[in-house]
């Protein structure tokens, strides 16, 4: 047992997303014989159970923290005594507004969302009604998606208008029913964006419990979201690198246990997939299950 | 004759308290067994180690002759045991017929299915039996006590034991009633049925048992036959010493100030026009079968229901009672019938239920309590009424049917209300401890105090009151001096709705026999 | 010598006030519906009602299951995350051994029944209070759930027919104008199923005998407890069917979904009219109670009141709605 | 005419039982500590038990709130979302509006003891069961949060100070070995208060008086509903406090947060002995109750047991630890 312990703060721990993440960071213990724990709280609203969670982990000495902040401020004072006891500190899925963290593996869901809202413009015509069901009304990932995609509409897509942003806290019934009250108050709806993979799961159920048809623009992966994509219910989705963020956040915390050097932010990137390229290779190796 | 329960050396402690200790009983077919002793005694512990409820410590029960371990209700209920509890154990959701057969419902449908008609049906069999004129389907919630006791009572019969422990079956009934109650019992009599009867109404050992077994402070005294027992001897044995002799009547008062003056009074059918005049020093008595709608009108007064129509004054000044509050603040006490769900706060112990009316007075700056002043005043109504606990700490819940009614006694009497409303004060009281209240009650009204005792009992009532106010139906069918007969009351008592409604219009001690003539 | 009583017409005038009730708890849901339909007259519409009565098929068979829990007086918080046990275990007999969808539809409901007999022993035998027992209940169920699927969905693409057990119509088939979804026709199954045993057999009587006075059952000579762990166990049964019905919906059993439904379907039961306190309460008026739920969020969304603001105006409807029912129940 | 009884003995006997039982209900959360601290030597090493008391502080304020409220019979679901909405408050009145520290402290109690005494009267003048008012209440107050804050965390950085609140250590500063977090000082502060309240006053006679026999009370002549009031009211207040640890803790008022902690904080009031039908109940069962909750969480995360088995751990647990209280109550 003289591997080095690397224990990972995430934003969550059931959902698929972050399953890829901790299934990329055991592959990286598995590959580079590290001890890797993994946890996250129910929801990523409850920052005060995360800091909770990033307070036991201290308690357990480990060589390196991986943290996902689901509100970086709130966590500061932890992460000094982290740098106090020279426990470096990488930041994974979202920054963390501090000099602590020695790197950052992070995806821009800024960046990320506004090309999902120019696909969306693209395919429903550059006009219409469009709407939002994102996950998490006051999460980093859930504010930062929606006012990506919303921003961008604003700035490069005059003509087409947001109706309606709703949240289903990513449980997949719930957004079920909420996208389905959507539909049904814009009969003339063309196009809805799911800014999570419970989100767009929900609109897609929507979709087809209303026997609609309209332009499905996803978030992340997962195997019914792959299907609608093949199928064509979904038009494409955007997808992060999940199983890399988890494999990078303990390969850079490897190399800040050895005091190797560490690129600062190491950007795990993000794509667009639809029907035509979801079996290359290079967006496959990005999929999950 | 055959013996069908014998208990011997029966031992058996709650914590802090040592409630039976040597006891002893034995019950032949065919017989009533009266079981006799004070609040306190036992009693009603020694029958619930029979009836399954209670584990003994110590001790043997044979059941014809056979030592038997009776560990669950269900199990006494094998050994045809059955048992009707002192405080009442119903299921005030469920209607009259389907409390009566819980557990024996007749079914239907392989078993399955209930079959309701026929379980209606049956139990309308058995009141009819017992001339009790009541709907198998009324929720027992909507049921007043008395009618709730007699559900309990054909429960009970209906299960067809070969022993019955009736506990206190008569506290809450009318004298009619209790005709009837005694007629089955001797029809159960002969049928070889044990009955083991606990009543503190002494005048009914006479009437119906064949052995009196008495017992003190948790122990046997002696089993005697009742014939040729005095009541007096047993009152004796009970409280182990011989109680002072009976109570002059009330000497009438000359004509004291009014205090309390109540007019028009209505609500409904349950109070129709009712007015009445309370005087300095008087004790009321308020007579009527039950549910003459004494309690109603006792509430309404209090504020505890609404009224639709009605006045009350006090010392002259008319009061808007709206809650019971104003009325405890303008200096009328309310002791209700019932005392568990109406009187105590049963989780609490002694000392917090004797200040509950009064919580102000031992509350010091910031809102903090004196408890010492409020153990020296539980203290001191614990020896004033003689109420068994262990310590003023004890739960409410823990004590003894008749301490606990003592308890809101106490309560009422720390409040020192000017006027006082006492429903049915003695219900469940042993003779020392009735004697005891009597004489406080004479007591209260000498200080100059006004009283308005509610009381099913007419020797009671004939007894202490200066004046008897009797009711019917809801109306005030007359208010009669206080020599007045028996007959006189029961008269008025049934005098059924004939036209209009009437009452005394606050006319002083004037009898108004002829209210409705 | 006790007074005449006429008791028929005693009899007649309780049924009918009970009746009376029963229409006036609608009240406050007619009143929704009409509030909702005069703002956005789509509100009416075959698909929307549809969707509605949808929506409320999951929290409505939680809440009959719950119902039944608070009858005996008890409270049941692991609605949620049984259901989801439930369906987990449906995806593993169906998904991951291939078995028939019949067994997989049996093993949920034993699955279900199963764990409700676990809370139901521990409050009976253990004496464990309710909210202890089912709270523990719940996330050890949640745990399992994420356990036995290995933290991820089971999806139930193998298993033929499978979405068709809450997203099919058989009504449709039979009335076509009348697409209503096999999911709400088993709620209303499960509903009127409940509503017979508590109304028409032994089991039902006991339930309500538990609630009103348990005390008094036991001394009456019945095993209090087996009846307690079979009503425990009946409710677990009937999260089964949830269970069921929502994987058909989501074609998944979605492992990490199920806490917080607890709270929902407990509200609709209070909102229904059933008290916490045991002892009375109906199905009917737990079916009014999700239907008013699921009405005032489907409404608040027609409307587009921004999501924010739907809170503040369901938690003062839930009150106002409760409220108007004791002003009349008063009255009535 | 009374039996002359040993009163002095008696008296000394009951309260040795009673002395004697509030030990042994700690013994749960003893074992638990002992479990631990030989799984894992760190467990008591002074950060992980400063870790355990500062993570057990906001969940035990809420604790005490929702205790108060459950010894007068009633249930309060509103704790978690009024914390988050006096933390709003808060941020409001310092961020937002600039002003000096102690009024934003102010102003947090008054919001808690505002939306409390809005609970208290639904609950005791309009008769709405407590769980429904505080249902309302729960949702009411979690949009108006939002709305509030405009759905965004408020940053408490132009205050100084703030932190100090939570994470600051006067402790720390008179015994520099001993940095117990003033968020622990708090919690222990609100406790002693509570309990002094619950104990020594009135206020506190009536909260298990109501709980006992309402009534009984209402009929001794006691204005109930003017008293049923104040209790919400504290308890508000109560979650006025917690709201400013949490603010304080995470120097943010996090407005999406606390739907969910009314469960927390219900299930440590049971935990620790508190019955859910009222009348009787302690603080420091309470503290107990939240204390083994925390160590449990905090001891599992120690010895790294996989998050899904932690829920199962967890639920038995809770379970165990009851029952084991239970039986050594049914000794004692
Ligand atoms: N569960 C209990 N826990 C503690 N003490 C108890 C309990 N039950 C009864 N006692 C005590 O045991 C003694 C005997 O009580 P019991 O009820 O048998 O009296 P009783 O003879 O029936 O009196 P009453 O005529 O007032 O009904 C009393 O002192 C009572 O306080
Ligand atoms: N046979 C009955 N069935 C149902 N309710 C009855 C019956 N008789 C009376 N009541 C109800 O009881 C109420 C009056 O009873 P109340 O308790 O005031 O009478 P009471 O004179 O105090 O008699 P009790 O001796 O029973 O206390 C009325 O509201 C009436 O509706
Ligand atoms: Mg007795
Ligand atoms: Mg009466």
């Amino acid at each position: 047992q003289d591997k080095p312990y690397v224990a990972l703060i995430s934003k969550g721990f059931q959902h698929q997303f972050w399953q890829a993440v901790k299934a990329g960071a055991d592959k990286a213990a598995a590959e580079l014989s590290v001890r890797v724990t993994f946890e996250g709280p129910d929801s990523e609203s409850q920052v005060d159970r995360q800091i909770d969670m990033l307070a036991a982990a201290l308690a357990k000495k480990p060589a390196a923290i991986g943290f996902a902040a689901l509100d970086s401020q709130a966590a500061i004072p932890l992460l000094r005594q982290a740098q106090q006891a020279r426990i470096p500190v990488i930041a994974f899925d979202s920054g963390v507004d501090s000099d602590i963290p020695v790197a950052t593996a992070a995806t821009n869901n800024l960046a990320a969302a506004a090309l999902a809202a120019d696909k969306m413009a693209g395919l429903v015509g550059g006009e219409g009604k469009v709407a939002l069901l994102v996950h998490d009304q006051t999460s980093r990932t859930g504010i930062d998606r929606r006012d990506g995609f919303v921003n961008r509409i604003k700035s490069s897509h005059p003509k087409i208008r947001i109706v309606a942003t709703e949240y289903g806290g990513g449980d997949h019934l719930k957004s079920t029913e909420i996208a389905k009250a959507i539909l049904q108050a814009h009969q003339d709806l063309k196009g809805m964006f799911g800014a999570n993979e419970g989100s767009a799961i929900g609109v897609i159920n929507a979709v087809k419990e209303l026997n609609r048809k309209l332009v499905v623009i996803g978030y992340d992966s997962g195997a019914p979201q792959k299907q609608a994509i093949r199928d064509g219910r979904m038009a494409g989705a955007i997808t992060q690198n999940p199983i890399g963020i988890g494999y990078k956040t303990v390969e850079a915390a490897l190399k800040a246990i050895k005091g190797q050097p560490v690129e600062k932010v190491i950007d795990t990137g993000f794509y667009y997939y639809d029907k035509t390229n979801i079996d290359q290779p290079d967006i496959k190796a990005v999929l999950y299950d | 004759m055959n013996v069908l329960v014998e208990m011997s050396d029966i031992g058996k402690s709650f914590p802090g308290v040592r409630a039976l200790h040597g006891a002893r009983f034995e019950l032949r077919a065919g017989e009533v067994h009266a079981l006799m002793g004070e609040n306190g005694a036992g009693k009603s512990t020694l029958m619930k180690i029979l009836s399954g409820i209670h584990a003994r410590d110590r001790g043997t029960i044979l059941v014809q002759g056979q030592p038997v371990e009776i560990a669950s209700p269900a199990q006494a209920l094998a050994l045809g045991i059955s048992m009707i509890h002192q405080e009442l154990s119903l299921m005030p959701d469920l209607t009259a017929a389907q409390n009566i057969f819980i557990g024996r419902e007749p079914r239907k449908g392989f078993g399955l299915l209930l079959d309701e008609a026929r379980l209606n049906a049956q139990a309308a069999e058995i009141f009819a039996g017992l001339h009790l004129a009541l709907d198998p389907g009324t929720p027992v919630r909507s049921l007043t006590i008395a009618r709730q006791q007699m559900v309990e009572i054909t429960k009970a019969l209906s299960h067809r034991s070969r022993v019955l422990i009736m506990d206190e079956p008569t506290a809450a009934l009318n004298a009619a009633e209790v005709n009837e109650l005694f007629a089955i019992i001797a029809r159960l009599k002969a049928d070889g049925v044990g009955v083991i009867y606990i009543s503190h109404k002494m005048d009914e050992l006479q009437r119906i048992a064949d052995r009196v077994t008495v017992m003190r402070d948790g122990a046997y005294v002696d089993t005697v036959p009742a014939a040729t027992t005095s009541i007096d001897t047993i009152i004796t044995m009970m409280v182990g010493r011989s109680l002072a002799g009976d109570h002059p009547g009330p000497a009438p008062v000359a004509s004291a100030p009014a205090v309390l003056q109540v007019s028009g009074l209505r609500r409904g059918t349950a109070i129709r026009d009712v007015s009445f005049t309370l005087h300095r020093g008087e004790i009321l008595g308020f007579a009527g079968l039950m549910g003459a709608g004494r309690t109603e009108v006792a509430r309404a007064i209090f504020g505890a229901d609404p009224v639709e129509r009605g006045e009350i004054t006090l010392n002259g000044r008319r009061l808007a009672i709206r809650r019971p509050q104003d009325a405890v603040r303008a200096g009328i006490g309310y002791l209700s019938e019932d005392r568990k769900q109406f009187g105590l706060a049963t989780g609490m112990d002694v000392r917090n239920n004797v200040a509950l009316a009064c919580l102000g007075r031992f509350t010091g700056f910031g809102g903090l309590l004196k408890e010492g002043a409020m153990r020296d005043a539980a203290v001191r109504y614990i020896g004033q009424l003689g109420i068994r606990t262990p310590s003023d700490r004890q739960e409410a819940r823990l004590l003894s049917g008749g301490n606990q009614q003592k308890l809101v006694i106490a309560k009422w009497l720390l409040r020192d209300c000017q006027v006082l409303i006492f429903d049915e004060p003695t219900r469940g009281i042993d003779v020392g401890a009735k004697s005891e209240i009597y004489r406080l009650l004479a007591d209260l009204a000498q200080e100059g105090r006004a009283i308005i005792m509610i009381s099913s009992e007419l020797p009671e009532i004939l007894r202490l009151s200066h004046r008897i106010a009797v009711m019917c139906e809801g109306r005030l069918t007359g208010i009669l001096p206080g020599g007045a007969s028996q007959e006189e009351i029961m008269r008025l008592a049934t005098q059924r709705d004939a036209n209009g409604v009437q009452g005394d219009a606050g006319a002083g001690a004037r009898p108004m026999a002829e209210a409705t003539a | 010598m006790t007074m005449a009583m006429p008791k028929q017409v005693l009899l007649a005038g309780s049924r009918l006030s009970g009746a009376r009730h029963r229409l006036l708890a609608f009240s406050s849901l007619i009143a929704l519906i009409v509030i909702f339909s005069l703002a956005a007259p789509d509100f009416l519409s075959a698909g929307n009602v549809i969707a509605i009565l949808q929506s409320t098929s999951v929290n409505g068979v939680l809440a009959i299951a719950a119902t039944l829990v608070i009858i005996t007086g008890g409270i049941d918080l692991s609605v949620g995350t049984l259901m989801t046990f439930c369906a987990v275990i449906a995806g593993v007999v169906l998904t991951y051994w291939g078995l028939p969808l019949g067994l997989g539809v049996l093993a949920a409901i034993a699955a279900g029944s199963l764990a409700g007999l676990t809370s139901g022993t521990c409050v009976a035998k253990l004496r464990i209070p309710p909210f202890i027992a089912t709270l523990g209940m719940m996330l050890a169920l949640k745990g399992l759930a994420l356990v036995i699927s290995g933290t991820r969905p089971i999806y139930f693409n193998n298993t033929p027919g499978f979405t068709e057990i809450a997203q099919g119509s058989l009504v449709g088939l039979v009335l076509p104008a009348l697409p209503i979804p096999n999911g709400v026709l088993i709620l209303f199954l499960v509903a009127i199923m409940a509503s017979f045993i508590l109304q028409r057999t032994v089991l039902g009587r006991y339930t309500f005998a538990l609630g009103s006075n348990e005390e008094a059952v036991r001394l009456s000579g019945v095993n209090t407890d087996r009846w307690k762990m079979a009503v425990y166990a009946l409710a677990g049964g009937i999260c089964g069917i949830a269970g069921l019905l929502i994987a058909s919906r989501l074609n998944s059993a979605q492992p990490a979904l199920g806490q917080g439904y607890e709270l929902d379907a407990i509200a609709a039961v209070v909102i229904g009219g059933t008290s916490l306190s045991g002892g009375r309460g109906t199905i009917v008026g737990t079916l009014i109670g999700a239907l008013i739920m699921s009405v005032l969020a489907f409404g608040l969304r027609l409307l587009s009141v921004p999501q924010e603001w739907q809170f503040v105006v369901t938690g003062s409807i839930i009150i106002l709605a409760v409220y108007i029912d004791i002003l009349r129940r008063g009255k009535a």
